[in-house]
């Protein structure tokens, strides 16, 4: 959380987190366990009711932000959500949303963001190929031109929300190189394969693309010329992942440090063992930490920075590899208590586990910041 | 164990005797996780060896063993190395409550409760820990009270793995709580089966189930059943772990057969990920694979160094506590190992692929950090024990147990 | 720090007057390394800031300062960015000692001593810790006797960098041996170079020899020179700890100029060193320098977060513990990433290879991990104060001085 | 240090511990810091005396060791060497008198066993190349026949007391393949130019050949075949290497530990403090697995154990990474002491940094495994 937030943003915190703690605790989240889509369709509505599919779609469509600064808004749901390990696909429809937005026709501006600001339509951003490639030079999905259209063909997985949603956004590959389109969920030769899933309520899919024809109105942007494009809504899915991992930590830090206090040993409350005490000073430096990555991350994409390519895989790297760390830590904190099914520490270190790993998994972003900074150019 | 019999059979005529019967006599070896569900294959197997004259090599003729040597077990082990063998048995039946009831346990209880567990008969939990005590054993607060002759418990015990599948526990119970909390614990035998205990399984993270809470109201368990003194079981606790820090140690001469160590194993699940995934030739999945090789061969070597050390007296009991913390710490790495080679197929995949188990997995990694006493208890034990340094203030030290501020016992259902 | 005078000088104008003058007065910017060897440049260079009138921005006006507003301070930094600054002065002299000297001074001890420090003629350091301190400062045991119109000092004091090279000191002495240790603790400014002092040079494990100890025999300070109260001087140790944890926070008004970020410097020695050395195309230490400049990134974001939590209240004083806590840490990660990186290099290497120097540093890498206050004195603040864990059991909490069980002091040229 | 040393064995460390103490205590080693060579060879030949250099050498040329497991025996000397962090030729002079008492023709062996054993000759091998290359399979130094000999060519370091030997044992590659000569100190067109150290004692020099012409008599073992001596040359190199870095971890830890003791704070002693204590159980931990790998790794050299490549590649990168790091814990532990030239600490952390980076480092050693272990065959 940013320390930082101004009164708007905290109303608009309090709002979100009275609504999802009363709409959809934890012990509802168990129960979505069992549902195949992970999460119902009206509550969702209701959620888009809120704010939380308008935040980077231009008020002629019916969005709009606090103070014209969306995405620093819209992590801010992000965190509430991770705070409840939330259901819903906040990450993927923004994503989408906000490439429409930037880079759609009027056309494809009208006849998709309305319907998605409302939480009538649902969308997803298929990036990711067998073998975690994800990278822009790994895309292997071609799209070939035919027609006035393309074919599309290959696979793609895992898809967030893929068995659920209206709408893709598929990242793929012309001859003049990347190229993104929308390709509606019924589209002829696209079949949906349903994954299983770390997390109880998020859902994945792989996609198999056999010979789907869109029209070359469905292309997204520039054909061949996609790679800013897919950049940008990297970073804004970055953004909004760490915001809902750092929720998540935060709401388990406060949960562990009072059983801390409640819990005795030896007649002494385990928040007294200074081994633990140590342990919890480190944890609140990552914790801090990661916070504060978090924030910078997503005020480099909300600002276009420069560097906000390095910066999102920095923040990604590190939130990675210390998210989870702490949560670990608050497992055994806890001792066997922790590691039962019907306590919740499970749920939340589920959700940072498949966080640390989607759209790139620390290493890989490592990688990319090595690329980023130039160590591929000649030695000077 | 037992004295030396002068007559005893000769440690190669015994090996070769056993070379002879087990292919006729045992299936061939098949590694298991020593899971409760092995629990009534192992009690067949144990019967075979029973019946051929090879159970119980360590364990006085007297109560049904052979009254052997450590030798004799070591030549058995050697030789049923690829058969199939109890193995299921050796924790805690064999070794734990074996070497416990043959340490504290009356005559009449050795009569009784020996002979079915070498014939593999009767299969043996421990009821210690309660959802109460945490990392502080003694804090125990299950209720016995003396009846006639009885004792009447009251109360619940957790963590017990595969209780609902054995037959007979250990159970420590708190019989006085107007004394410090050393003082006022006894140990009995329960059966499990009985009216007024209830077990339930334990569903953990992973969705296993081996783990299991017991309920008891009003459970009868006659005085003869008491190990040790009465208010005095501490002292039979003692003995127990240290018995279980030998069986951990590979120490125990009542065990019988034994695991492949890491490296006798081929390949690890982490290599055969690293390959089948197509990574064998990324130089940092290689690291990470053969950092593991690394680790699995200085574990065993500890494990030997740090057994025979206990064995031979240059290292006292409680050094098992570092085998213990040595063991979580290198679950822990191995678990994040394998979740870095998964990838993000740990998180999303197709039914069936092996790289889906290791996010599973490294969610429930700490749970090698906390069975056996926390890892935390282990570097207590190190620091204290070992290196000698100074205990940690324990403010219930010499305070009547009823006077100790404790935790309260979680509603049943409870999610904390 | 001042209170705001409708009359100053507005910030655009005060910007753009150091904009014109700059070129023209100070020498572009050279990272130096805050060592005591940059004094005199750095007294040279608050002179001439002095002179031009940009010397002492948010000290007050009557103790030589210009008695402007932080923001003002800001559009300096901003503007110098390029320029050459006595950054070395920031911390202690201008930060501490001119923080503490405004909270806690006498009004002739602010005449006196704020002026000289403004105009860069006094460099100051700390005297704080003792040989036998350690992590406990309070323990301190420099003997300060009252003497008539004096205190009389005896003892030593260690760890004071460039005591040497600079002029003034804060020292704090022990005025009471019969209370408490926090209650009789005293605080004097003491002129280093007088009859009584010596000082020496700690050559530390690098051969460095930042550091200095000193050697008090009946050094006679005068009265006027305590600051706070006769024996209340822990106070004034508390305020001077906060002034402390505020500037490495970024946060102290009475900084000039800034050092550049990790990320603002470009390249760092690590990517250099993996470049030159042909390594740039190894996975391996491709993932390590990424690592540290990730790790640089995310130390500055959260000085930045941490720095400004505490100037608006979001975070208390103390949250600068986690700054310290997380620059240790990253810096002990950055001389083991060194390390790989130079790989047998560091052991033997030919003169003027850069690779040679990663042996040593990593060698003295753990002086991170002390300087300010240990680290676990780090993580005991952060847990004890900002998380409000249970304080650790002090055995000396409420008992006299004189009773408490405390170091011997070292011998001269003790090995240990 | 195994806990199984026979009476002989015991008695052998006591007196090398004695003698060390008496003869080389650390306040003699800092003095030595000075001075070129890094040791007396007056005080080697007495050395050699209580057996440091004939322990791997058959009894006919004056070797001999306790029980017929000579490097068993000599683990011993290494270890009490680190304990005292001692100068000298051990590692380097053995590992020749190994390769040469197992391969050597009768010449060879009569020429330099007994020179070796008396402590007259020292010896090294000159394996490693510039860039940090080591493996078999990274030799670029050239040996060409001619004139029945071979004239070599190319870069040796860092080698160990290559400044101070009076032969070199060469690793070089001829057409046919990997090629060991013996080459004296003195040979025309060797330079020896000698290199920076992190050790105060341990010196390394650069090997510098331009075409210097050896006879073919210079041949240890088989020229082309030399692979498995030079497998078995790094074996015992690790094996003694190992030993000295426990050693040093061993005296370092034993210091700390009173010192926890001797140490007051807060009117309580450093060894009451939970946070430290759990960090010196940690420590005890891996101090006792690193004598169990070096043990491991020393019994499974001298038995020949079909696994001992992977074993000393275990032991080297697990003692590797632990030492050193156990060392740095308890430069913490004592404070600002423990970061000063004049307390000796840094001497062992030294040595042990050293020991971690020489003949591989953890990494590299890790690499190894992986080839080892069969990750280069195919996927069944």
């Amino acid at each position: 959380m940013d320390l930082d937030l101004s009164e708007d943003q905290e109303f608009f915190r309090d709002t979100t987190r009275k609504f999802l703690e009363s709409e959809i605790p934890v012990e509802r989240v168990r129960k979505l366990a069992d549902d195949p889509g992970g999460f119902e369709r009206s509550w969702w509505r209701r959620g888009a009711e809120m704010g939380w599919t308008s935040m980077l779609v231009p008020e002629e469509y019916g969005g709009g932000s606090l103070a014209g600064e969306g995405l620093l808004d819209l992590v801010i749901v992000a965190e509430e959500m991770g705070r409840l390990v939330s259901p819903g696909p906040l990450l993927a429809t923004n994503v989408v949303a906000s490439a429409v937005a930037e880079r759609g026709t009027p056309e494809q501006q009208q006849a998709l963001l309305p319907a998605i600001v409302s939480g009538d339509v649902i969308a997803t951003w298929a990036l990711c190929e067998p073998g975690g490639r994800w990278q822009s030079d790994e895309i292997g999905v071609e799209a070939l031109a035919k027609d006035d259209g393309f074919v599309i063909r290959g696979s793609k997985e895992p898809v967030e929300a893929g068995g659920q949603v209206d709408q893709f956004l598929v990242t793929a590959r012309t001859d003049e190189g990347l190229t993104q389109l929308l390709v509606p969920a019924d589209a002829d030769g696209l079949t949906v394969t349903a994954m299983e899933s770390l997390d109880l309520v998020r859902r994945y899919a792989a996609l198999r693309f056999e010979d789907v024809f869109v029209p070359a109105s469905a292309v997204l942007g520039e054909a061949g010329n996609a790679a800013a494009d897919v950049e940008r809504q990297l970073q804004v899915a970055l953004a909004l992942q760490l915001a809902e991992t750092v929720g998540a930590v935060d709401r388990i830090f406060e949960v562990t440090l009072e059983w801390m206090f409640d819990r005795f040993s030896f007649g002494r409350p385990l928040a007294s063992y200074q081994a633990l005490k140590h342990r919890f000073a480190d944890m609140k430096m990552w914790h801090e930490a990661n916070q504060a990555a978090a924030t910078g991350a997503a005020c480099a994409v909300q600002n276009r920075s420069e560097n906000a390519p390095a910066v999102v895989s920095s923040a990604k790297s590190y939130v990675g590899d210390h998210a989870t760390f702490i949560l670990q830590e608050c497992v055994q904190m806890h001792g066997g208590l922790g590691v039962t099914w019907e306590y919740d520490l499970h749920l939340y270190l589920r959700r940072a586990t498949v966080n640390e790993v989607q759209y790139g998994t620390p290493r890989e972003h490592r990688e990319r910041i090595a690329r980023l900074i130039g160590m591929d150019e000649e030695t000077q | 164990m037992t004295d030396t019999n002068p007559n005893i059979e000769d440690v190669e005529a015994f090996r070769l005797r056993a070379r002879a019967w087990l292919p006729d006599n045992m299936p061939p070896r098949q590694e298991g996780v020593g899971h409760f569900r092995d629990f009534d294959r192992g009690r067949e197997l144990q019967k075979r060896l029973y019946d051929g004259g090879f159970a119980g090599v360590c364990f006085p003729v007297e109560y049904g063993g052979l009254g052997l040597t450590l030798e004799h077990q070591q030549a058995l082990d050697e030789e049923t190395i690829d058969y199939a063998m109890p193995l299921v048995l050796n924790v805690p039946t064999f070794t734990i409550i074996g070497g416990t009831l043959l340490e504290f346990g009356t005559e009449a209880q050795k009569q009784r409760y020996l002979p079915p567990i070498i014939r593999g008969e009767e299969v043996w939990v421990q009821f210690l820990s309660e959802p109460t005590c945490g990392s502080d054993l003694a804090s125990l607060a299950m209720r016995a009270t003396l009846d006639g002759d009885a004792f009447v418990l009251n109360g619940s015990k957790i963590w017990s793995s595969g209780a609902h599948a054995a037959d007979y526990a250990i159970c420590v119970a708190r019989s006085n709580w107007d004394v410090p909390k050393h003082d006022g614990i006894t140990v009995l035998i329960v059966k499990i089966r009985q009216p007024g205990i209830t077990v339930e399984q334990i569903i953990d993270t992973n969705g296993g189930d081996e783990f299991c809470q017991e309920f008891f109201d009003d459970v009868r368990i006659p005085v003869e059943n008491v190990i040790g003194p009465v208010d005095g079981g501490w002292t039979v606790v003692r003995g127990l772990l240290a018995h279980e820090r030998n069986a951990m140690g590979n120490a125990s001469p009542l065990s019988s057969g034994r695991w492949l160590t890491p490296t006798e194993t081929g390949r690890s699940d982490l290599m055969e990920l690293a390959m089948t995934s197509g990574q064998s030739a990324n130089p940092e999945i290689r690291q990470l694979v053969a950092e593991d090789y690394a680790l699995r061969y200085v574990q065993d070597e500890t494990t030997r160094r740090v057994g025979t050390g206990m064995a031979s007296g240059h290292l006292p009991p409680t050094a098992g506590a570092l085998l213990r913390l040595m063991g979580a710490r290198a679950g822990v790495r191995r678990s994040d190992i394998a979740l870095t080679i998964a990838g993000s197929s740990a998180a999303a995949w197709h039914t069936g692929d092996p790289a889906g188990q290791m996010g599973s997995r490294y969610v429930g990694r700490q749970a090698v950090e906390m069975g056996g006493g926390t890892t935390e208890m282990q570097r207590n034990l190190i620091s204290e024990r070992l290196l000698e340094m100074p205990r940690e203030v324990a403010a219930d030290r010499g305070v009547p147990f009823n006077e100790v501020r404790h935790n309260a016992m979680p509603a049943r259902g409870n999610k904390g």
